[in-house]
């Protein structure tokens, strides 16, 4: 065990993986020369040389194209988007090519490819950088999706990432990168995808979220715990897998649940959960199961609106009160 | 064919044929090129027919006047080693990799004895095992991946190649132009071959670019390049020849412009509805017809006493039965066993 | 009134709307010589010229580009992607561009724009042409979200579409093209955004859907009556703005509701509406709501696979048959 | 300023200047240049404290080094009329488009006075109004934007122009390839402004490009072009009057790359974290500074006694007290509502 900052075990996974296996290596806008624009792959250039640490141009498609077509062939890239908002311009690459070639070819082809980089909000960077996207990757059929909350899944998922067959859409939030945690400096430390993790114990109603939303729910479970509403918090870890088991097993014990996440609440990965939750634990609800997400607008650059737009342990709070009442 | 070792020593050989030398290329290779052509030509002609029985489905795009692409470069790849990538115009590509004809016409009817187990269909074409990574239904779609094929051949420090094929319409993808300018950067060993049949779908070169000199645009990004008569299978051979030289000597791309054209419709509904109309005139067809890659070289290899009517014939009988028995075994295979719909989502 | 195909009525309304306003063009591919991939835009380079039917080469960010930049100094394109597959080539003009501008500026620009074109799964055309992302239009805020079912509501809500200020995804379903319908003449026939029509009247149970899952929610209810279940059958017409009054009176009467779409099923638009009626209906449910769409796979080319993986009023039936059982 | 008819006739008289009529240009149009460029340098150089004092949020880019990028282009066009796209580094387009200090700092404090109501911040300055039709956090971003521009101004028979600014690093962008080729076919009234400050964040052009000649990736699009020194403005104004007199002639777009350089980071967090020392000496931001494109333009006027010391120092007095103001107004305006969050998201 070590305390490191999340972004120092991303780092880890990834020098551990290379140090591993040859074919793994790392491409991405700045991630060499300039050690990373979030000094993700900081020191890795020295360490590994420019063959495995790839310095591209400002080419999104470009850059998804390397790391497929290399996994098609059996590398097994890491491809780091400057933040997930730029996979925008290469999402004809990750979903009519990635995510498909597997299945287009009979099983033929494997495509070991990790696609990751910052995703959600940051602060005050405006509409065309504060967004993620995630519930679009679940949409899509061929993509494993995972979003690490804490600093030992960030090494423990992205190794796993690496070692999986499948294109992994993996998005570190930006806001966590400086978050502290014990990582296990195991380098066979690997945190198995479609596992949630219960992050803390309660027998009221179950809150369900993932990457950052869970430190809303964890806060919202501190502040209810003072007026005697424990809440179980579960992380999901990986949204495609999905771990529902442990969500249902949680809901038939605590009769409500609130979804929540800090993207876009429309037809998003709330609105899945809370559909499924419904359609698998009917009987078990007391109440409708409450979503909590951010405001359906473009992110505004005012630091008031931005906030106002973002969901807090606030909004979490009413929900379980709402659940409750 | 492509795979075996004959060839292999061949295609070495042909790397390094110079103008002079083309004369002497061996008979058999010769012919073993116009039987390839012939094969791609025969099988193409079938296709509609099998569409119109409701035994093919969906879009199916031939490959009829452009035969000297594929069989002027494939046979001098070396197969394993070297990967092809191409369009979904993509059926010519797979039987000279060495795909054959039963599991191309198996995947055409979508049956689980096809090569990509009856998934891909006519435009997914693929054969990993002969160096052949797949049609795309996606314009420019291949040109991003050969960035990826490419980068994998140079990070592993071979010598093999990657040979990747778009249309003319694929010059005005903006992925195109992303993976150019970075195989330019990295220098990565692929050989690009432009597929200029004229039009993409039923617009003229001339309607769809800014500027006419795709060699130019190749150049614009750091990748040499020529533009060669794509009609004409042993001039492709001598380009290739040199275009293949040249990346497996200096390690880095080459960018070939075949002029041609695609004799058929787009696929087979502009066939069907007479959308061929609109965009080109029965002179013009008939004005490339009379510079058929297959003609042309058959008049040569008669004149070089290589061929004669017999030999023709023969082949013909051959390339018939090859066709009417992939479609035997395609039509005795059986569809994919309905649970494998959620099969091959996810590789183990 | 006069009976023309769905096809036709989309080229009416575009017709109409280009004589009426000189602002109002067409551009995509083979729109203009080639007559239409689908003839939909068939004779109206006759009819307007080069200059308002524009062919454009294969450059789908160029098109989106064309569009987008035209609408916000006060043009009102229209703007065909031959199918709504090659829009994933776009998704950066379209999300970050055509969707956030007017926001972007505090309302300073304007961005009145049509993106629209075939769409859903064809016949036997693969992983890479058959699928149509509304869910993730619905997603991202700033668009909205478009699905005519009827020949009428093609002609009326494009015809809304184009006088709409704002950029509006318009998706076509490649397979109701050939569907007869009534069709009213009137230039000024406008069907409006945000209402739904009810497509047929039942006690029993309610069923919501959109585009050509209309007729398989059609077709089932038909069965479904000769065992004497009426079905109320609502079609939504437009997925943003959503027409969530009359789903929801609906469900207040009938206690049970299916939504029904073609699409993916994880995370989609089914996911959204269940978690709405649930949230909104709660106390009103004698079942949960069932949710039908297609596989979450790659579509197959296989005609017994794609069969497989496309929904079809049996899955309706059978989701009728969970929620009364 | 860029408005006023007395620039807008200057502008024509401009569009027709050649190089020996070059000294003749007026006085006052010279002086209004210089003030132009130390209003953009004295505006950039105020906004890195605020954001220390969080008063400013987000990313920040500034122009300092590229004043004469806008100051000899800017006041030569028609506006309203002409319209003008630029990057995230977009503060000196909008000064120089007409919009005031005090909306300029308004936005970037996120204030509802501010030209986007507070929306938009940094990266998204925009007024319509004066023509600007905005800044772009995408790199690449406003080239297919610029392409629909173009095609209005043509569709309407305007003779105005779109002037698109982009930056070296954008070139390697596929939207950018394809609204160029589009924009080369159609013929379409567009200036494109290459911004080449040497580097894309951390990345030199050298790191990025398979071939560094822009100009050629231009012309491979069909769209002509030429490369001239930003660092000097008489130069880009030159080369500007050229380029407009050929949009407006003869109705085609025209390229101009522009060297020049940037002297803080990319952004505030480069400055910050001292990013800078992994790609560039100290040595190379002072000798570029040698070649300040407003000391040179001083000397120029000093030269020919346009200008006298005390001059500029009156005229920095003005732009200090601008500066100063705007700040003040920015603090004192108060933030958007909060229940303008959900406004704009749609037009009526
Ligand atoms: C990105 C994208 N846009 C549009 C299409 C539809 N489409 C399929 S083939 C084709 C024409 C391509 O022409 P070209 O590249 O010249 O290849 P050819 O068909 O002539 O071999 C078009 C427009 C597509 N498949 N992908
Ligand atoms: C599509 C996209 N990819 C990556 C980024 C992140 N990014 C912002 S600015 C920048 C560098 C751009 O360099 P250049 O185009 O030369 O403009 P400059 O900053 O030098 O003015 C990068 C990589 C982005 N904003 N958009
Ligand atoms: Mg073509
Ligand atoms: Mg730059």
């Amino acid at each position: 065990m070590a305390t490191m900052r999340y972004q120092q075990a991303l780092r880890l996974a990834m020098t551990e993986e290379m140090e591993r296996d040859p074919n793994v290596f790392l491409c991405g806008e700045e991630v060499a020369q300039y050690q990373g624009t979030y000094r993700v792959s900081e020191g890795m250039l020295q360490k590994f040389g420019p063959n495995r640490v790839v310095d591209t141009p400002i080419s999104e498609i470009g850059i998804a194209g390397m790391a497929t077509g290399a996994a098609m062939v059996g590398l097994r890239p890491i491809a780091e988007f400057m933040t997930w908002s730029f996979a925008l311009e290469a999402m004809d690459v990750l979903v009519n090519h990635a995510a498909k070639i597997t299945y287009m070819s009979g099983g033929r082809i494997k495509c070991p490819v990790v696609f990751r980089g910052p995703a959600g909000v940051g602060t005050q960077l405006s509409a065309q950088h504060s967004q993620s996207f995630e519930s679009w990757y679940a949409h899509a059929p061929g993509f494993k999706v995972v979003l690490p909350y804490s600093a030992a899944d960030a090494k423990g998922l992205l190794k796993t990432a690496i070692r999986d067959n499948n294109p992994v859409i993996f998005m570190e939030h930006a806001g966590l990168y400086g978050q502290q945690g014990e990582v296990p400096d195991d380098p066979e430390f690997l945190v198995p995808f479609g596992q949630a993790a219960i992050r803390r114990e309660g027998s009221d109603i179950t809150l369900v979220s993932y990457s950052r939303g869970v430190s809303l729910c964890l806060k919202a479970a501190e502040q209810l715990a003072k007026d005697k509403i424990e809440c179980e918090v579960i992380d999901l870890r990986t949204l495609v897998p999905l771990d529902m088991d442990t969500v249902i097993a949680s809901v038939r014990k605590t009769h409500h649940a609130v979804v929540a996440q800090e993207e876009w609440r429309n037809v998003s990965m709330v609105s899945e959960l809370s559909a499924r939750i419904h359609e698998q634990a009917f009987d078990d609800l007391d109440a409708p199961v409450e979503r909590v997400g951010g405001a359906d607008v473009p992110m505004p650059y005012a630091k008031n609106l931005e906030s106002a737009a973002i969901p807090t342990e606030r909004d979490v709070i009413a929900a379980v009160k709402r659940a409750l009442a | 064919m492509a795979k075996s070792t004959v060839e292999r020593a061949k295609a070495s050989e042909a790397s390094s044929t110079s103008k002079s030398e083309e004369g002497d290329i061996q008979r058999t290779e010769l012919v073993d090129t116009y039987r390839l052509m012939l094969r791609i030509r025969r099988l193409e002609e079938s296709v509609y027919k099998k569409f119109h029985e409701a035994k093919i489905g969906g879009y199916l795009h031939r490959y009829d006047g452009q035969e000297a692409l594929v069989a002027g470069v494939v046979p001098q790849l070396q197969i394993p080693g070297d990967y092809i990538l191409s369009t979904y115009r993509d059926h010519a590509h797979a039987l000279a990799c060495g795909t054959t004809a039963k599991a191309v016409m198996a995947e055409l009817m979508g049956r689980a004895t096809g090569c990509a187990g009856g998934k891909g269909g006519s435009m997914h074409l693929i054969d990993p095992d002969n160096g052949f990574l797949g049609g795309d239904g996606i314009v420019g779609g291949p040109v991003p991946i050969s960035l990826g094929v490419g980068w994998a051949l140079k990070y592993r420090q071979t010598k093999n190649i990657c040979v990747c094929y778009f249309g003319d319409g694929a010059m005005n993808q903006g992925g195109v132009h992303e993976a150019f300018n970075m195989v330019g950067l990295y220098k990565l060993p692929i050989l690009y071959i432009l597929e200029n049949n004229q039009y993409a779908m039923g617009t003229s070169v001339e309607r769809s670019t800014g500027q006419p000199d795709f060699v130019l645009k190749a150049k614009a990004h750091g990748i040499t390049g020529e533009r060669v008569d794509g009609m004409d299978v042993l001039t492709v051979r001598e380009a290739a020849a040199r275009a293949i030289a040249h990346i497996r000597e200096k390690g880095e791309a080459y960018f070939l412009e075949l002029t041609c054209y695609r004799y058929v419709g787009h696929g087979i509904g502009d066939d069907n509805t007479g959308g061929q109309k609109n965009y080109r005139t029965e002179e013009e067809v008939a004005d490339w017809k009379m510079r058929d890659p297959l003609l042309k070289l058959r008049d040569t290899l008669e004149a070089r006493g290589f061929l004669t009517t017999q030999d023709v014939e023969k082949m013909e009988a051959e390339i018939k039965q090859e066709v009417d028995e992939a479609i035997a075994f395609a039509e005795a295979s059986s569809e994919p066993p309905l649970d494998s719909l959620y099969e091959n989502v996810y590789s183990e």
